[in-house]
């Protein structure tokens, strides 16, 4: 279990240095650091707000029956679907995963209409038909979140093939989970993207757990080195620190340049952790209530606005402001979505085709 | 489907000694895979999340058996189910009596392989040199809000692939009758639990109860329209029975419990009493067992047939997530309603009751 | 199956403006490829062994094109099948209009997620903010003694599964005119090719050639029994006609083309003529397209049946391998002959055809 | 194309020393390098030129038009299922692919059977039932031919997950090409056998080719090689010189004796070459007509015999009758599958179920 706990290192990749990211960068400015400007830098942590109230009131609607099925959220992993996208253009291209929420918010995603969509409304995003684990949006370049385990790691690969055909300079990233590197499609997809020299970037979150499984007891690869498994097709790989969101800007952006300019796939690991259970209700009876406590000390958005703050690009009355903010605006996603009328069940069968 | 006889599985069920307890569905799985595990050393639970996981399985089917049985043989499995499967099959193939768990039937679309093109098959391709006693558990259906990759019915595809039995047992002592069965079956068994019927209560008779496959159930005696369900959809055909008994409108339920083998004399039978079929099921109407339930029908007792014989299925779409849209696309109780009263309309109760 | 007009795919076929030459089945989708190619250059063709090997596919369906269009757009994958449905899958959300080929149907059971769980339904998904120009070319059905494995015919799968259309060519002609109307459709499209079709000649419009999907095409005009059938059974059928006319038995041989959109009405058209059917395809009877053609029989034209429908379809079991009993398994000339006379056993021919 | 030259060279693994095996073991006393008596190194020549007449009288018959569908002969990779199933005991197992008449040979199956099968006649191993793909000899471990590329993969790790749950010592063998390797279960299963520590052997033969597609355009890893992918689930690796069957019986005995020995999976990768096509038919427009040569000069069979007789084992006058020998038994296996009957359709859908 000693590899779950935090860990601020990052193994370089791309000629990154590695210690442009973790905590070393902390003392470092910020903007001289990343290249970032200062509006950036706060985006990225409005971003991370966002998400984590969108989250939080996702979670409180379940919890009162008004989200059906099951919803899978996100708190404690916010660095790593702000710091993977926020290297990204509108015209890339995402595919995510059951936990999909805050990909789309992060790849610009509309609160509005993904909350219409949890509640089952004809304004949602799918109009009522696909709920939390469909959402996408073809304008964001969001290829959906996905229902099935490893489901979308094609739809990924086959987008970057269209950039490559189309030849346009677009690049795609991969949302996947520690759990879904066990699923075959990921082998085959990996082995083509490295085969076809394809724009991707394979993005897994390792939360240490798959449900109730273990990294431990179900991912044979050295020292869990999960991004190791990347060489196995040549690929290059990074692990950062997904608490950080600075640090998953930098391998993210290392990996997706490489991608945009010809140099194919990339694997990058992000190492995290769910502060909640696996979906809302999850009785967590297979980790430790304590396990959690070293993690939330490293909150990704406490710590990036205390950076923000030490590095004199935000005041705590600015972060408070932000925070309400985007409590505000879940709020009025929440209104969006109540006021918004139910599906007409008289086109029931509508959309099956086009 | 196939007929009963061809199959081999029709084991007599001797009577329950102990009587009967009031237990839910889920209960009676957790029971059967209990007693089997007991009583021969070589079964074993695969799956996810089936041991750790609240104490066993995400709907408590496994509940407490890791701890009588211990992880070797309530076993946790990575996301991997094209592979598990796999390897079900070759420890079936090699002396153990693996039981396969899928969370939800939509995840064996990507272990389809091992299961239409290997498992269903090896025995034959074999020239009958092999026998696989491998149970696929998993449940299907609709009516959660579980959204169009958690909430299909797949009955159809594993009953039109020969080589495969498929149980789908809609109550508690259908549920340990038929399991226990199933884990003595020498050939694969695709077991279809319904979502919705976890919590269903029943009484279940204790100890041993094995039910035969290929035998159906009358749920209730008609003498107007025989309608036969899968899962769920039988629940809806009792409560549709209710509602038309003081219209003098008398349905006959008729729960097959097993697709393969089928039990298409029992149909037949009620069919040539009623004159009228009604079939329903979740899953989509196109090329679903409903039409063969039918055509099967048509096959055994045409001209006994008063009327069009019906189905009542899901729409031709996926399942979707919105309660009105989920609500519109299932059939339900007023479905079933309505259908008996249009196949008796312009017919006197009393000369169709009494043909 | 699904009514033609919820689909939009009812194009129109502009007459062919250059006569027609007389080709293969295969040469016809090679030609179908080629022009959708030479139109589109967002078409491009991706499987294994369809470049390099014997100059263009185990069956010749890509012969030449990669000298025309290189290896991009002939494109020769890894043994990857779930893997590279769904690079397709992932190309054509994104701008391209991929055509995905699986050497055998039997294969295609590995990258069953990515078809059924997938592509199938991303767009009903996705709110219908999706659209899915995918085509999944493949070849299936017996005759070659392929054995179990290489052998099936599963057109009830993927027409059983909202969201995919389904297109099962029996001609030259249509296997050039579907295919070219496939590749511009927006959704995916399971098109399935039979094995033992590709050598069959036919006349073929030169050019510009598109068959609407979902409109039935009469082989054979007849006054007594309407036979349905799938692929190959379709020369069956006809054979059997040529039998039995003779003897005064009029078979009528309506051929769906697509199983989805499913042209309902041409078959209950005929039906209402001949007073009787038969649906006939290689597949196993059990919840195959046999009985869903039977039940939308049913429901349209009940009253004009004058005997109960049949079907022949291969038993259920999987395809073997030696002659004698892959010959015994499979549907032939003359169990339609045997069957249609048997349905018109007991009543005058004459009578029969002049209702 | 440099690395499709035929190589002598071996990786080690597990202990066992690299100059063991290929060219240099030419010049040692196969007994004392092997440790296997001069019996069992003249049975490893029989059972190679039985394979060999065997696949030749197979071509012939499919070219005849007498056996049905598609053929997939085995000419130049004897070595490797000889060398391999040497290792193993009558109860271990063994899983094959739909190049699968040499495995069944080499781990003891009956040629009378397997030609009756061929033939399609009712005293076949299936009966008639499955033909070329899908023979299978449960009494001596052989879990069937496969005609799904990646089919018997599962099947093997469950073989060998029965011998760990039951307490027996037996060893699984999972045979597969290079073209297999990309096929998503495998990825599965190789995780899951390292996971459980299972005793399974994966043994891929890289000929170069499945089908037409070849290791160096469809496989992403690195100069090539296969075993290398191994690492990716912590699992030990050898390459061996497929063409020696002295290389690939040492390379296997380790792994096998650290599977039995509760070492858990390996993988080992066996350098070879198919001198035919991929099936009888094959147009072979995929690789150079003269490609062949260099390995035809490394032909197993008589390189194997020439060592023989260098250490004294055999004469060439015993190496000449044991190929008649082996010409004999294959022409009684046609005689007695010709002189069988065909099945019985009367009783078709016998043996689908239990
Ligand atoms: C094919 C498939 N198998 C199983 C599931 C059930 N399931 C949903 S999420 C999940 C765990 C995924 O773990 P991981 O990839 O680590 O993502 P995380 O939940 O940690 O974000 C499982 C087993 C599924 N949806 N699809
Ligand atoms: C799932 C699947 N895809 C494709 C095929 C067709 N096929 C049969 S053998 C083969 C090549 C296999 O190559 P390899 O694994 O290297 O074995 P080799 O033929 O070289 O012995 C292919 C593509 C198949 N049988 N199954
Ligand atoms: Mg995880
Ligand atoms: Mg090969």
């Amino acid at each position: 279990m000693a590899d779950q706990r935090p860990q601020g290192k990052t193994n370089a990749a791309g000629g990154r240095s590695p210690k442009a990211g973790g905590r070393k960068a902390k003392a470092a400015k910020l903007v001289e650091t990343t290249g970032l400007r200062p509006d950036e830098l706060i985006g990225l942590l409005q971003r991370m707000m966002l998400i984590r109230e969108f989250e939080e009131e996702c979670a409180r609607l379940y919890r009162a029956g008004r989200i059906r099925g099951v919803t899978h959220t996100y708190q404690g992993q916010e660095a790593v679907a702000v710091g993977v996208c926020s290297t990204l253009n509108v015209s890339d291209f995402i595919t995510s995963t059951h936990r999909g929420h805050a990909h789309v918010i992060a790849k610009g995603g509309d609160v509005n209409l993904m909350m219409a969509e949890l509640l089952g409304k004809a304004t949602g995003y799918c109009k009522g038909r696909g709920g939390s684990m469909h959402i996408a949006d073809m304008s964001q370049g969001i290829l959906g979140a996905n229902g099935i385990v490893g489901g979308g790691m094609g739809i990924a690969v086959g987008a970057a093939l269209s950039s490559k055909m189309l030849g346009r300079d677009t690049v795609a990233v991969c949302f996947f989970g520690d759990g879904a590197m066990n699923q075959g499609i990921l082998h085959e997809v990996s082995n083509i993207a490295a085969c076809w020299n394809l724009p991707v970037v394979f993005l897994c979150e390792n939360n240490f757990y798959g449900m109730s499984a273990s990294v431990e007891d179900t991912l044979a690869c050295k020292e869990m080195n999960l991004a190791g498994r990347a060489a196995a097709y040549d690929i290059p790989a990074a692990t950062c620190d997904g608490m950080d969101v600075i640090d998953v800007h930098l391998a993210t952006r290392a990996a997706v340049e490489r991608a945009r300019g010809g140099g194919g796939p990339s694997y990058v690991v992000c190492t995290t952790y769910r502060f909640l259970g696996h979906h809302v209700g999850d009785p967590l009876t297979y980790r430790d209530k304590s396990a959690v406590d070293p993690w939330r000390l490293r909150d990704p958005i406490p710590n990036f606005a205390g950076r923000l703050v030490a590095d004199n690009l935000a005041t705590r009355e600015q972060v408070d402001r932000w925070e309400a903010e985007a409590k505000d605006a879940i709020a009025r996603a929440l209104a969006f979505a109540e006021e918004s009328p139910d599906p007409d069940p008289s086109n029931l069968t509508e959309d099956v085709f086009a | 489907m196939n007929a009963v006889s061809n199959d081999g599985s029709g084991g007599a069920s001797p009577p329950a000694t102990g009587g009967t307890v009031t237990m839910t569905y889920v209960q009676a799985l957790n029971e059967a895979l209990r007693e089997e595990m007991e009583r021969d050393p070589t079964v074993f639970v695969m799956g996810e999340d089936i041991a750790v996981w609240g104490g066993g399985g995400v709907f408590g089917v496994t509940k407490g058996l890791v701890d009588i049985f211990g992880p070797e043989r309530i076993r946790d499995t990575p996301i991997s189910e094209a592979g598990f499967t796999g390897v079900g099959l070759g420890a079936a193939l090699t002396g153990m009596r693996p039981v396969v768990e899928y969370m939800y039937a939509d995840f064996m679309m990507v272990a389809m392989d091992q299961i239409a093109n290997q498992a269903a098959k090896i025995r034959y391709m074999f020239g009958g040199k092999a026998r696989v006693p491998l149970v696929l558990r998993t449940q299907e259906g609709a009516g959660r809000g579980n959204g169009p990759q958690h909430s299909q019915s797949l009955e159809a595809w594993f009953t039109h692939i020969p080589g495969l039995k498929v149980a789908v047992p809609s109550t508690p002592a259908d549920a340990k009758g038929l399991l226990k069965m199933a884990i003595r079956d020498d050939n694969p068994v695709v077991f279809l639990e319904h979502k919705l019927l976890y919590g269903k209560k029943g009484e279940v008779p204790v100890g041993e109860h094995l039910v035969p496959f290929g035998r159906a159930n009358v749920l209730r005696e008609g003498r107007h329209v025989t309608v036969v369900g899968v899962h769920i959809t039988n629940d809806h055909a009792l409560e549709a029975a209710e509602i038309l008994a003081p219209e003098g409108i008398e349905l006959e339920v008729v729960d097959p419990r097993t697709l393969v083998p089928y039990d298409r004399e029992a149909v037949a039978a009620s069919v040539r009493k009623t004159g009228r079929l009604i079939a329903v099921h979740q899953a989509p109407e196109r090329v679903g067992v409903a039409a063969e339930i039918i055509q099967c029908a048509i096959e055994d007792a045409f001209d006994y047939l008063d009327a069009p014989p019906m189905r009542l299925c899901a729409a031709n779409m996926p399942v979707p997530y919105a309660k009105t849209l989920e609500d519109a696309d299932l059939p339900q109780v007023a479905d079933i309603v309505g259908a008996a009263r249009r196949l008796m309309s312009g017919r006197s109760v009393t000369t169709a009751g009494s043909r």
